[in-house]
C-alpha cells in the first residue's frame, strides 16, 4: 500500500529577506499586500470550508438526513436521483449522501488528529534532538530510523487488534507514519535555525536554553510543519483507506471515505460510482488543502 | 598560446564612434501581487567600445535591473519599455532566439556571487566549453583547447588542470576569474560586472579589477561595472553614471565627477564612504531618509525628500538629466557648487 | 491427455488452459502433509490429487461411500471394529506398495497429539494390519463415523511411509508422495503447486490433464473472478456466504467463463458466548432471532445467491428439515418479528455486545446484521479482527458473539465443535448447560441406521434453535469462476477436485 | 602583552585563545579539523574600539564568537572584567559574567527573530535577565530605541520583515544596549548596509562611543571603515593575528608584509591615487584552514618569506611602543627589542 | 503501509560543528580502514545501521508477543482441543519467556541461522530467498518506472511554471495522491488484463523463466505501485527545477552564456536537482520492500509483503523477525546506497571537502 506522503518541500532555505520588495516595503504597504490575497487561498479555502462545513455541520442541523449505517437492506443498492436517495444508496441500503457526509467527517478527524500528533509529538522530537545534539540527536535519530525500518503493517496491526478498532486507535496508528516524518523535517529546519544569528543572539541575551526552543525555534519551526502537515492530512486519510482494505480501519459504525473506498472496490466492476464518489470528495478535499498548503507555502516564505 | 581569439568583428559596428550600447528611455516595472514596481524610470546610458562605464547608486536604485534588462534576463513579471540597442540591434521585444545568439556572443555578464555564479556539480571546464560551443561551431576537442586558453587568459593558474575541477575546489577569487573566462568566451563587445568583485576580499578585488582592464584593454571592449562602491568606481572606470530610485541623475567623466560633484545625491554618496584619508572617530557626513516607495510614481526629484538643497520646485517637477557642463550631465534644479572638495584639506 | 489449442484461454501468466495444462488459483498452503504442524483442512482437495483418498463421496444423498484405494469396509455389530480392504496392486509414485503396513504407519502417525488430524482418531485405541491388504481399527466406543472420516477428512490421506522416513517431516510436507492421480512436480509452500499425472495411477485411463499449477491468489472475490474473466488462471473458488454478490451477477453475466454452483452446504451462523453477559439470558438470545430477517439477507444483501438458514445446516444437507428451506422456517421458533424483539430488548433494559467478524464480506453482512438490530434498540459494535486472534476469544471465553461460517460436507456430524463440550469455543457454549445436546449429537455418532441419524440431528437442530444458541443466517455453496473449456472437475467432495477434469476446447 | 599605559586590566583579555572545528562530510564522517583561530591574544581596553580586519576565512567570526562563549573555545583564556569566562563552571556564572558584553551581527534580518516584534527583541536581555518589572523595563526599551535613532512608538511594533537593512541593525544595536554593556562586539555590523546606512550606523557607533564610554570590538573587511572607527586595529591571517598597533599608525607604516598587501588593494574614491596594486606572490591560492603552513600561516604568499619562515612560527614582538607584530622581517625596522636585523628590511621601506 | 518518509532534502553537504561523542566513536574504525571518503561513510554508516536493525527486530518481538493468539493455536485452528495446542506450544518452545526467546532466535541470528519457519519448518532463509527476489523486482520496477516518466513530466512542468502543461502535470499527481493504490490497481486490472486482455492479472513468472514473460506478469503491479512514486517525484522535481531556476545564479549565467531554455532546464537545473529526488527515492525505497502487500496480494506475486501479512497472521514470530532483518537492512542500506551515490555524483562530497 504504497501511500505516498506528499512532496516533503526541497527545503532550499527561503530567506525571507532574500525578497528584493521587502527591504524596502513599509509597514502599511506590506499590510496591504497581505490582504490583496489571491485565487491561491480564497478558492481552496472557500471548497474546503463548505466541505468540513457539510461534514460537521450539515448533519447537525438537517435531522432527516437518513443514518449512515442503519439503511434498510430492502433499499439497498439503489441508482442514484432515487427519492429520497440524492446518490442512491450502498449494497446495505445506506444513503451514500449521508454515509459521504459523516465518512467526511471521521476521514477528517483522522487526517487531522493523526496529523497534529505526528506535528507534536515528532515536531517536538526533531525539534528537541536537533536542538541538543550531541549524543541525544544521534540516540533519537536512530530511534526514528528504527521506526522507519520496522515493518509498519506490525505495528498498525498491533495497535489495531490489541486495542481493538476504534477511530482513535486508527489516529494512533497512523500517527505512526507520520512521526518520523516530521521529526526529520523539524530536524532540518531546527538545525538551520539553531545556526541563525538570532538564536545565537538570544544565548548571548542571556536566554535560557529552553526559552529559546520554545520562543524563538518552535515558531519558527511551526510554519513548515503546519504547511507541510496539510499536505500529510491527504496521506493520512489514504493510508486509512488501505487500512480500511486489510480490515484494520475504522469501526463499520463510523464510516469514512477512505472504508467507503475500500468496501466499494469489491463492486468496482458493477457500481464503479461507489469507489468513484468518495474518490472524487478525497480528491477534491486533497486538492484544496494542496493548493491551500502551496499557497501558504509560498506566502509565509516557509520552504 | 597557440592560436589567436579573434575577436567577433562581424558584431562591431564599422563606425568606430558609435556607441556599443544605447539606452534609451529604459522603463522596467515588475509585477508583484498588489502592485507595479517601477523599478526602473527611463534610464538613460550609453557605453562606448574600450570604455569603462561605472554605474553606481545605493541599494534598490535599479543597477541590476538595468544591466539585467540589457540581457533579457529579467523575470516574466516584467515589463521593459524604452530602447536598448546593442551595436545595431534592438534588444527590447527580441525573440528568444535571437537573443540567445546574441548573449554570451555579444554581450557577456559576470555576477555578484561567484560562488553561486557556477554549476556546483559542473567541471569548469563543462561550463566553459559550453559557452563556446553554444555559439561557435567548434569541435569538442577545438572548444577545450579554447578554453584552457581562456582559462590561461585569466590568469588562471595550471589552466589545463582547473579544466577539470569543479567550482568548490577553487578560491572565491578563481571562481570569478573563470566566470570571466565564461564571459569572455565568445570575445562579446560589451562586458557587464555585476558588483563583480563586492563579495571578494580587497587583495583578491585588487586582482580581479586589474585582470578585467587588462582583458578590456586588450580586447577594446566595453566594461560597465555596476557597484556601490565610489573608490572602486573612481579607480577603474572613464565614466560614472550615478542612479537613483530607477533613473540616472549624473554621469560624467570619473575625474571630471569626483572633482566637480553637481548632484546633491551623489555629494552625499561620496561623502558618506570612509577613507582612509579621515582621522579616526571623525563622524560621517550622512543624509537621513530612505529610498522612495519604487510602486508610487511621483511627478517631483525622487531625491527631493532627502535632498537639503530642494526646494517648492523640486516636489512638484522632475529635473531631465541633461548635459550641463561639457561631457557631465545631471538632474537637478539646485546642484552644487565646486566648493567642498572632500578630503582635500587633509591631504 | 486431449490436445487442444490455447484459443480458449487468452494467454495468462504460463500460458493458462494450453495443451492440458491449468492454473488453478487460491493455493496458500503451507505443508501437504496431514500428520505435520500446519496442515488445514482447507487443503484436502489438492491433498487428494497427490494421495487419491481411501473412499469417495456417495454418488446419491443418503448412499454409501464408493470405493477408491480402499475397495470395502466393514463394522463389527458394536460398531468398535472396523475392517478395510485395500485396492491390490497400487504403488505410490516413488514406487513402493501401497499396503496395509503404510495404512497403519500413516494412522498411527496421525493419531500424535500434534498432528492436526488427531482429532478423528480420537476415539481408536489400535490400528493393525490384518492382512496385506487389510486393515482392522479398535475403538474405545461405538464408532460409526469412520468411514466418513476417511471420505472426507485428511484422515483419507495416506503416504509412502519409506518416502516420509526418507524425507523427514518437514520434507514430507514440502513434496509429500501418495498414490492419487497426480505426482508434485515442484512446490513453493504457500505460493505455488505444480503437479503432473502419475503414470503408474491405478486409474491413469481417467486422468487427462498434462499438469495442474496451483498458484496463491488473492482472497477478494473480486479480484479472483477478474482473475479468471482475464483468462490468466483457470479455475477458482469462492464461498457463497463470503462473497460479494456482485461479483456472482458478474461472473454470471461474463459468457466468456463458467461460474459453477457447488452444493448448498456451507451456513454462516452467529456463535454465542452463553456465559457471558448479556447472553447468558435466553431473553437476549431471543430477541437477536426475532430482530434478524434472514430472508432480506439472502435476498437483498446476497441478492438470492444464498437461501436463509434456519437451522445450523446448509439447505443440501444430509436430515435437513422437509420441505426445504421453507420448512425450516415454518418450525423456526423465533421468527422475524421487530416487534416482539423490541419487546424483548425492552425487557432486558437494552442490549449491547460485540459482533467480531474476520473482516472482508464477513464484516458486510456482519454490518447488514447490526442494522436491522437497531430497529430493536440492539446495538452491537461490530468488530474485525484476525483468525488466530477470534480462536483465542473463543478459546478464553472473552467473545460474545462472532459471525463465523461452517460446512462445506453435507454430514452435519463435521461440524459439531460449538457444540462439543471438549473444544475450545465449546467450552463457553451451551453445552455445559445443556448436557443433552452434545450428547444427542453422540448418539448420533453411535449408529449407522440412516432412519436413526436424521431424526437424532433433527432434534439437535431444533433443540439448539429453542435454546436459541448458535444462530444461523444464511446458508449456500461454494461457487467456481472457471475456464469454459474446463469440464469434469469434481465438486462432490469438499473442494474442487481435477483427477478426472478435461479441458474441452 | 599587557595593557601599556598602566590603567589596570583591560576590559577584555584574550590570552592563547585556540578554536577547532571537526568537521563532517556527508553521513556524519570526520572530514578533517579547521583550525580557525590558533593562539591568539589581543586586549580590549575600557572606552576603546578595537578594529580587527583580515580576508574571508581568516577566523574573526569565529575569534569574537569564542570570546562570547559561543560556543566556547577549545582552549585559552578570555578575561572580562576580571573574570575569566572560558573558565567560568555553570552556566549561571557565565551568563552573569558576560551580561557587560554584547554583540551585533552582519546579517540584519538574520540577527532578528522574524517572529517578534521589535519590542519585544529589545526586551528580550531584560526578560531573559529578570532585570526589572514590566512598566521599567517598558521604559527601557523605550530610552533605548530613542537612543539608536527608532521612535518607539512607530517601530515598536513592528516585525523585523518590515524594516529595511539599516532599521534592523539598530533594533539589534538597540537589544546591545538594553543591559548596558561596557563592550559591544561588532562581527561586521555594517558590512551588508549601503553607504548611506552605513554612515548612518557607524556615526550612531561613534555617538554611543562617546556618550556612554563603550568600547568595542569591531570586525570588519574594509580596512577604510575599520580605520573609521578604531582606536587599534588588529590584522588577521588565517587564525593568527600579524599585527596589533594603533590605527593611525598601522595605517601609516605597517609591518607586516601582509598588512601592506591590504593596504596597497584598497581602491580611493580620488582618482588622483594610483591604482592599488597588489605583490603577486599574494595572488597565489590562501591556503586551506584544514591542513594551515608550518611555520608563518603567511609564507605561502609572503614576499619576503625564508627559510626560517617554514620552519618556526613568529613570535610576537613588540617593534613599537603599543604595536605588535608577528613577522621574522617586518617592514621597517624593529624597536630595539628586535631579536633579528636583516639588510632587505629597511630597503623596503 | 509504506512509510515513505522523506528526510528534508537539504543540499547534502552539511558540516556540524557540535562534538558529537557517538559520531566520534564510530569514526574511528572507519578512519582506521579508509581513506576515501566514500569508503569511511559505507563504513560508518554500516556500524550506525547495527543497533537500528537490531531495534527493529526488538520491537517487533516485543509487538508480536502482544498480539492476542499464539502460534499453536493458529496453526491447529478452532477445532484444536487445549491438549493439542499445549502440546504444540511446548514443541514450539512457546511456553518459554518471551525474552529467553527473543535471546535464544538473537544468538542463533548472530550465527546466520534465521531459524525455521513454525509454520511448517521450513528454513527461513529459503522463505527468504523466494519472497525476496520478487519484492525487489517489484519495487526496482516501480521506480523505475516511475522515474522514467517523473522526470520528464517535471522538467515539462517547470519549463513553464503554471502553464498548461505543469497545472495538468499537478492535478495528476495530486489525483494520484487522493487514489489509493489498491483502487488504481483494480482499474488497471479492469482495462488491461479482464478488458484488452494485453496482460496478465495474476502470476509471478521468474526471471529464469525468461525476462518477457516475467516483465509481462510485473507491468501491471509495477505500474500501481509507480503511480502514486510518480506523483511524488514529480511534485519534488518540479518544485525543486522551478525553485532553482527563481533563485540560482547558476541558471541566470547559463542563461547569459546563451544556453538555450531546455538546455539550461537540463543540464544545469535536472542535474542539481537529482539531489534532492535521489534523497526521496533512497528513503522510500527501503521502506517500500514491504509495504506493498495489497499489491502483491492483488496480483498473486508471491513477495515479502504478503509473506509478511501471512506470517503475521499466523503468529510465525521467526519468519516475521527475518522479514523484518531484511527490510531493515534495506532501509539502513538503500540509506547508505544514497548517501554513496551522493558522495560519487555530488563532487563536493567526492573531493571530501566539506562545505564551509
Ligand atoms: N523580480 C522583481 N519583482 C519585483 N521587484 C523587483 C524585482 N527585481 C527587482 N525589483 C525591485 O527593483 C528595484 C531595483 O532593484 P535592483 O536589483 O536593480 O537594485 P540594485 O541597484 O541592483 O541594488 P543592489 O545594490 O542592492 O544590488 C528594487 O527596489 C527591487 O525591489
Ligand atoms: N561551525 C563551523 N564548522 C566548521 N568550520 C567552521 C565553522 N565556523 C567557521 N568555520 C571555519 O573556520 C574558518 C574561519 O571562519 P570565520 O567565519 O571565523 O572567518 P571570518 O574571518 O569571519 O570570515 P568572513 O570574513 O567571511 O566572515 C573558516 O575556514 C570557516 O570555514
Ligand atoms: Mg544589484
Ligand atoms: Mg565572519
Amino acid at each position: 500500500m504504497a501511500v505516498q506522503p506528499p512532496d516533503l518541500a526541497t527545503a532550499r532555505g527561503a530567506d525571507p529577506a532574500a525578497d528584493p520588495l521587502d527591504a524596502t516595503a513599509t509597514g502599511p504597504a506590506r499590510a496591504s499586500r497581505r490582504r490583496g490575497t489571491g485565487k491561491g487561498l480564497w478558492i481552496p479555502g472557500t471548497i474546503l470550508g463548505l466541505i468540513v462545513l457539510a461534514c460537521f455541520a450539515w448533519p447537525l442541523v438537517y435531522r432527516d438526513l437518513p443514518s449512515p449505517t442503519a439503511g434498510s437492506l430492502l433499499a439497498a443498492n439503489l441508482p442514484p436521483f432515487s427519492p429520497g436517495h440524492l446518490l442512491g444508496t450502498d449494497p446495505l441500503g445506506n444513503d451514500i449522501v449521508s454515509r459521504l457526509l459523516h465518512g467526511g467527517r471521521v476521514s477528517l478527524e483522522v487526517g487531522l488528529t493523526s496529523n497534529a500528533i505526528g506535528l507534536l509529538l515528532g515536531g517536538s522530537l526533531g525539534m528537541f534532538a536537533a536542538f541538543r545534539g550531541g549524543w541525544l540527536e544521534t540516540v533519537t535519530m536512530r530511534l526514528l530510523d528504527m521506526l522507519i525500518a520496522f515493518p509498519s503493517l506490525v505495528l498498525v496491526l498491533v495497535v489495531s487488534t490489541y486495542l481493538t478498532p476504534s477511530k482513535l486507535n486508527v489516529i494512533w496508528a497512523i500517527s505512526f507514519f507520520s512521526i518520523p516524518t516530521f521529526a526529520r523535517l523539524a530536524r532540518a529546519a531546527t538545525l538551520r535555525l539553531r545556526e541563525q544569528v538570532y538564536v545565537v543572539a538570544a544565548r548571548l541575551a542571556g536566554q535560557r536554553d529552553g526559552a529559546i526552543l520554545l520562543r524563538h525555534i518552535a515558531p519558527n519551526v511551526l510554519p513548515q510543519l503546519l504547511t507541510y502537515s496539510l499536505l500529510w492530512v491527504a496521506a493520512a486519510i489514504a493510508i486509512e483507506a488501505s487500512l480500511s482494505f486489510l480490515g484494520f480501519g475504522v469501526p463499520a459504525s463510523e464510516p469514512s471515505w477512505g472504508m467507503m473506498i475500500s468496501r466499494g472496490q469489491a463492486y468496482i466492476s458493477s457500481n464503479p460510482e461507489l469507489v468513484l464518489i468518495p474518490s472524487a470528495c478525497l480528491f477534491l478535499t486533497i486538492v484544496c488543502l494542496n493548493t491551500l498548503g502551496d499557497a501558504l507555502r509560498a506566502r509565509t516564505g516557509a520552504p | 598560446m597557440t592560436t589567436q581569439i579573434q575577436p567577433d568583428t562581424a558584431t562591431r559596428t564599422a563606425d568606430p564612434d558609435a556607441p556599443l550600447l544605447t539606452i534609451e528611455n529604459l522603463e522596467v516595472t515588475f509585477r508583484t501581487r498588489d502592485a507595479l514596481v517601477h523599478a526602473v524610470r527611463g534610464v538613460d546610458l550609453t557605453v562606448h567600445a574600450g570604455q569603462t562605464l561605472a554605474v553606481i547608486g545605493e541599494s534598490g536604485s535599479g543597477k541590476t535591473v538595468t544591466s539585467r534588462a540589457v540581457m533579457g534576463l529579467l523575470p516574466r513579471t516584467a515589463t521593459v519599455r524604452g530602447s536598448i540597442r546593442l551595436g545595431e540591434r534592438q534588444m527590447v521585444g527580441l525573440g528568444e532566439k535571437e537573443l540567445r545568439r546574441c548573449l554570451g556572443r555579444e554581450v557577456g555578464m559576470i555576477f555578484q556571487d561567484p560562488a553561486r555564479s557556477l554549476n556546483p556539480t559542473m567541471r569548469i571546464g563543462n561550463q566553459l566549453t559550453e559557452a563556446i560551443r553554444v555559439h561557435l561551431p567548434m569541435s569538442r576537442r577545438q572548444a577545450r583547447e579554447r578554453a584552457v586558453e581562456l582559462l590561461a587568459m585569466v590568469r588562471l593558474p595550471a589552466p589545463a588542470r582547473r579544466f577539470h575541477e569543479y567550482p568548490h575546489q577553487l578560491s572565491g577569487g578563481m571562481r570569478q576569474r573563470v566566470m570571466i573566462a565564461i564571459a569572455l568566451a565568445c570575445q562579446p563587445g560589451l562586458l557587464i560586472a555585476d558588483e563583480a568583485t563586492t563579495a571578494l576580499d580587497v587583495t583578491t578585488q585588487a586582482q580581479i579589477m586589474d585582470l578585467l582592464l587588462d582583458l578590456q584593454q586588450r580586447f577594446a571592449m566595453g566594461l560597465v561595472l555596476i557597484s556601490h562602491d565610489m573608490g572602486l568606481a573612481a579607480s577603474y572606470a572613464d565614466q560614472v553614471a550615478v542612479m537613483y530610485a530607477g533613473r540616472v541623475v549624473e554621469r560624467a567623466p570619473t575625474r571630471r565627477m569626483i572633482a566637480h560633484v553637481r548632484m546633491p545625491y551623489t555629494r552625499a554618496l561620496l561623502d558618506a564612504t570612509p577613507r582612509l584619508e579621515r582621522p579616526p572617530h571623525a563622524p560621517l557626513p550622512v543624509i537621513s531618509g530612505r529610498p522612495p516607495d519604487l510602486r508610487v510614481l511621483d511627478p517631483g526629484c525622487a531625491f527631493a525628500p532627502r535632498c537639503s538643497r530642494s526646494q517648492d520646485r523640486c516636489q512638484h517637477e522632475r529635473p531631465e538629466l541633461t548635459e550641463r557642463e561639457p561631457r557631465h550631465e545631471w538632474a537637478c534644479f539646485f546642484p552644487c557648487a565646486d566648493d567642498s572638495l572632500p578630503g582635500e584639506d587633509e591631504r | 491427455a486431449s490436445a487442444c489449442g490455447d484459443s480458449g484461454g487468452g494467454d495468462g501468466a504460463g500460458g493458462a488452459g494450453a495443451n492440458g495444462r491449468i492454473t488453478v488459483g487460491g493455493y496458500n498452503y503451507k505443508t501437504l502433509d496431514p500428520g505435520g504442524t500446519g496442515y488445514i483442512s482447507k487443503s484436502v482437495p489438492i491433498s487428494l490429487d497427490v494421495y487419491g483418498s481411501l473412499f469417495d463421496p456417495p454418488t446419491a444423498k443418503g448412499g454409501d461411500f464408493v470405493p477408491d484405494l480402499a475397495t470395502g469396509y466393514k463394522y463389527s455389530d458394536d460398531l468398535k471394529t472396523l475392517t478395510i480392504e485395500l485396492r491390490q496392486g497400487v504403488t505410490f509414485s516413488d514406487g513402493t506398495p501401497f499396503d496395509a503396513e503404510a495404512v497403519v504407519y500413516n494412522f498411527e502417525r496421525y493419531k500424535q497429539a500434534e498432528s492436526p488430524n488427531a482429532q478423528y482418531f480420537r476415539q481408536m485405541s489400535s490400528v493393525t494390519a490384518s492382512g496385506e491388504h487389510q486393515v482392522t481399527m479398535t475403538f474405545t466406543e461405538p464408532t460409526a463415523t469412520m468411514v466418513a472420516f476417511l471420505t472426507y477428512t485428511p484422515a483419507t490421506l495416506i503416504g509412502s511411509p519409506t518416502a516420509h522416513k526418507k524425507a523427514g517431516q518437514q520434507q514430507f510436507g514440502l513434496k509429500p508422495v501418495g498414490a492419487g492421480p497426480f505426482e508434485i512436480v515442484s512446490h513453493k509452500p504457500g505460493e505455488e503447486l505444480v503437479l503432473k499425472p502419475f503414470e503408474k495411477y491405478w486409474d491413469r485411463a481417467n486422468v487427462h490433464l498434462a499438469e495442474v499449477k496451483f498458484i496463491n491468489t488473492s482472497p477478494e472475490a473480486q479480484v479472483s473472478y477478474q482473475h479468471v474473466a482475464s483468462g490468466s488462471i483457470d479455475s477458482v473458488q469462492v464461498s457463497g456466504v463470503s462473497t460479494p454478490p456482485n461479483v456472482l451477477d458478474d461472473a454470471k453475466a461474463n459468457q466468456k467463463i463458467a461460474t459453477i454452483a457447488g452444493e448448498n452446504t456451507l451456513y454462516a451462523f452467529l456463535p454465542i458466548n452463553t456465559f457471558k453477559p448479556p447472553f447468558n439470558r435466553p431473553e437476549a438470545r431471543q430477541a437477536i432471532n426475532y430482530c434478524t430477517d434472514r430472508d432480506s439477507i439472502a435476498t437483498n444483501v446476497q441478492r438470492g445467491w444464498v437461501t436463509p438458514a434456519y437451522v445450523l445446516a446448509g439447505a443440501d444437507s444430509l436430515y435437513y428439515p422437509d420441505g426445504g428451506v421453507d420448512g425450516a422456517k415454518a418450525q423456526f421458533p423465533y421468527p422475524f418479528d421487530p416487534v416482539k424483539g423490541k419487546a424483548l430488548v425492552d425487557q432486558l433494559g437494552g442490549l449491547e455486545f460485540d459482533l467480531l467478524n474476520i473482516g472482508g464480506h464477513s464484516q458486510v453482512i456482519s454490518n447488514a446484521l447490526a442494522q436491522q438490530w437497531q430497529q430493536c434498540g440492539i446495538k452491537a459494535q461490530v468488530k474485525a479482527v484476525q483468525g488466530p486472534q477470534l480462536s483465542e476469544a473463543y478459546s478464553d471465553g472473552t467473545y460474545q458473539m462472532a459471525y463465523a461460517f461452517s460446512g462445506g460436507i453435507d454430514d452435519p456430524q463435521f461440524y459439531t465443535s460449538f457444540q462439543s463440550p471438549n473444544t475450545p469455543q465449546g467450552k463457553h457454549g451451551f453445552a455445559r448447560e445443556h448436557p443433552e445436546v452434545p450428547e444427542l449429537i453422540q448418539s448420533a455418532n453411535r449408529t449407522v441406521d440412516p432412519e436413526v441419524r436424521r431424526t437424532t440431528w433433527r432434534k439437535v437442530w431444533t433443540s439448539m434453535n429453542d435454546l436459541a444458541v448458535d444462530i444461523p443466517i444464511i446458508s449456500g455453496p461454494n461457487y467456481t469462476f472457471q475456464n469454459k473449456c474446463l469440464a469434469d472437475v469434481d465438486f462432490a467432495a469438499v473442494g474442487a477436485q481435477f483427477k478426472s477434469a478435461r479441458l474441452t476446447c | 602583552m599587557t595593557a601599556g599605559n598602566g590603567t589596570g586590566r583591560p576590559l577584555l583579555e584574550v590570552r592563547n585563545l585556540v578554536q577547532e572545528f571537526v568537521v563532517r562530510a556527508h553521513g556524519g564522517v570526520r572530514g578533517g579539523v579547521v583550525h580557525a583561530v590558533s593562539d591568539v591574544s589581543f586586549e580590549v581596553r575600557a572606552g576603546e574600539t578595537l578594529g580587527v580586519v583580515g580576508e574571508t576565512g581568516s577566523g574573526k567570526s569565529t575569534m569574537v564568537r569564542s570570546v562570547l562563549q559561543a560556543p566556547p573555545p577549545k582552549s585559552g583564556e578570555v578575561w572580562f572584567q576580571g573574570v575569566d569566562l572560558a573558565g567560568a563552571r555553570k552556566r549561571r556564572d557565565l551568563v552573569a559574567a558576560r551580561r557587560q558584553m554584547q554583540a551585533v551581527f552582519q546579517d540584519p534580518y538574520g540577527s532578528l527573530d522574524p517572529k517578534w516584534t521589535v519590542f519585544s527583541i529589545v526586551e528580550e536581555p531584560l526578560a531573559a535577565y529578570r532585570t526589572g518589572d514590566r512598566r521599567q523595563r517598558r521604559a527601557r526599551v523605550e530610552e533605548v530605541l530613542d537612543l539608536v535613532g527608532l521612535d518607539p512608538s512607530v517601530f515598536g511594533d513592528r516585525k523585523p520583515g518590515q524594516l529595511s537593512g539599516g532599521q534592523c541593525q539598530r533594533v539589534a544595536i538597540a537589544r546591545a544596549l538594553t543591559l548596558a554593556p561596557a563592550l559591544i562586539v561588532c562581527d561586521e555590523a555594517v558590512s551588508s548596509l549601503d553607504v548611506l546606512s552605513q554612515a548612518q550606523v557607524l556615526n550612531l557607533f561613534e555617538r554611543l562611543r562617546a556618550e556612554l564610554g563603550l568600547s568595542y570590538l569591531f570586525i570588519a573587511h574594509d580596512l577604510a571603515l575599520v580605520k573609521q572607527v578604531s582606536d587599534r586595529v588588529a590584522v588577521m591571517y588565517l587564525g593568527t593575528l600579524c599585527e596589533v598597533g594603533p590605527a593611525e599608525e598601522l595605517y601609516r607604516n605597517p609591518l607586516h608584509p601582509y598588512t601592506k598587501a591590504l593596504l596597497d588593494s584598497i581602491p580611493s574614491p580620488d582618482p588622483e591615487r594610483p591604482r592599488p596594486r597588489v605583490p603577486d606572490e599574494l595572488a597565489g591560492e590562501p591556503p586551506s584552514p584544514l591542513d594551515p603552513p608550518s611555520g608563518c600561516r603567511f609564507r605561502t604568499r609572503c614576499p619576503r618569506a625564508a627559510e626560517i619562515c617554514a620552519v618556526e612560527a613568529p613570535p610576537v614582538r613588540a617593534a613599537r611602543p603599543d604595536h605588535t607584530v608577528a613577522c621574522h622581517f617586518p617592514l621597517s625596522p624593529a624597536a630595539p627589542v628586535s631579536p633579528v636585523e636583516q639588510s632587505g628590511d629597511s630597503a623596503a621601506e | 503501509m509504506s512509510d515513505t518518509l522523506t528526510r528534508s532534502p537539504g543540499r547534502p553537504p552539511r558540516s556540524q560543528s557540535r562534538p558529537n561523542r557517538l559520531a566520534g566513536l564510530l569514526d574511528r574504525p572507519a578512519r582506521l580502514l579508509g581513506r576515501s571518503p566514500a569508503v569511511r561513510v559505507a563504513i560508518t554508516r554500516v556500524l550506525q545501521a547495527v543497533p537500528v536493525v537490531w531495534g527493529a527486530t526488538f520491537i517487533t518481538f516485543c509487538l508480536m508477543n502482544l498480539l492476542p493468539g499464539n502460534a499453536a493455536v493458529a496453526l491447529l485452528g478452532d477445532d484444536a482441543t487445549p491438549e493439542q495446542v499445549a502440546a504444540l506450544s511446548a514443541r514450539l518452545n512457546l511456553d518459554e519467556p518471551f525474552l529467553i526467546r527473543y535471546l535464544q532466535w538473537l544468538g542463533n541470528a548472530l550465527t546466520g541461522d534465521l531459524g525455521n519457519s513454525l509454520q511448517n519448518n521450513e528454513p527461513v532463509t529459503a522463505i527468504l530467498g523466494r519472497a525476496l527476489p520478487v519484492s525487489l523486482e517489484l519495487v526496482v520496477l516501480a521506480f523505475a518506472l516511475a522515474l522514467l516518466v517523473a522526470v520528464p513530466t517535471a522538467v515539462v512542468a517547470a519549463k513553464r511554471p503554471g502553464g498548461f502543461a505543469d497545472r495538468i502535470g499537478m492535478q495528476v499527481s495530486m489525483f494520484g495522491l487522493s487514489v489509493p493504490n489498491f483502487v488504481f490497481a483494480l482499474v488497471l486490472v479492469l482495462i488491461f488484463a479482464v478488458g484488452l486482455r494485453v496482460l496478465p492479472a495474476v502470476g509471478y513468472v521468474p526471471i529464469a523463466q525468461g525476462i518477457g514473460p516475467n516483465l509481462r506478469a510485473m507491468v501491471l503491479p509495477a505500474t500501481a505501485i509507480a503511480f502514486a512514486l510518480f506523483c511524488e517525484y514529480t511534485r519534488v522535481l518540479r518544485a525543486d527545477i522551478v525553485d532553482q531556476m527563481l533563485r540560482e545564479d547558476y541558471i541566470t549565467t547559463a542563461r547569459a552564456k546563451g544556453v538555450g531554455s531546455w538546455q539550461v532546464l537540463i543540464r544545469h537545473a535536472l542535474r542539481n536537482s537529482v539531489f534532492s529526488l535521489l534523497t526521496i527515492v533512497g528513503l522510500q525505497f527501503g521502506a517500500l520492500i514491504g509495504s506493498t502487500v495489497i499489491i502483491e496480494q492483488m496480483f498473486g506475486l508471491p513477495g515479502m509483503g504478503q509473506g509478511l501479512l501471512q506470517a503475521i497472521n499466523s503468529r510465525d514470530i521467526p519468519v516475521v523477525q527475518a522479514y523484518v532483518v531484511v527490510m531493515a537492512c534495506f532501509v539502513v542500506g538503500a540509506n547508505l546506497v544514497t548517501d554513496l551515490l551522493y558522495a560519487v555524483l555530488d563532487p563536493r562530497i567526492r573531493h571530501g571537502r566539506p562545505a564551509a
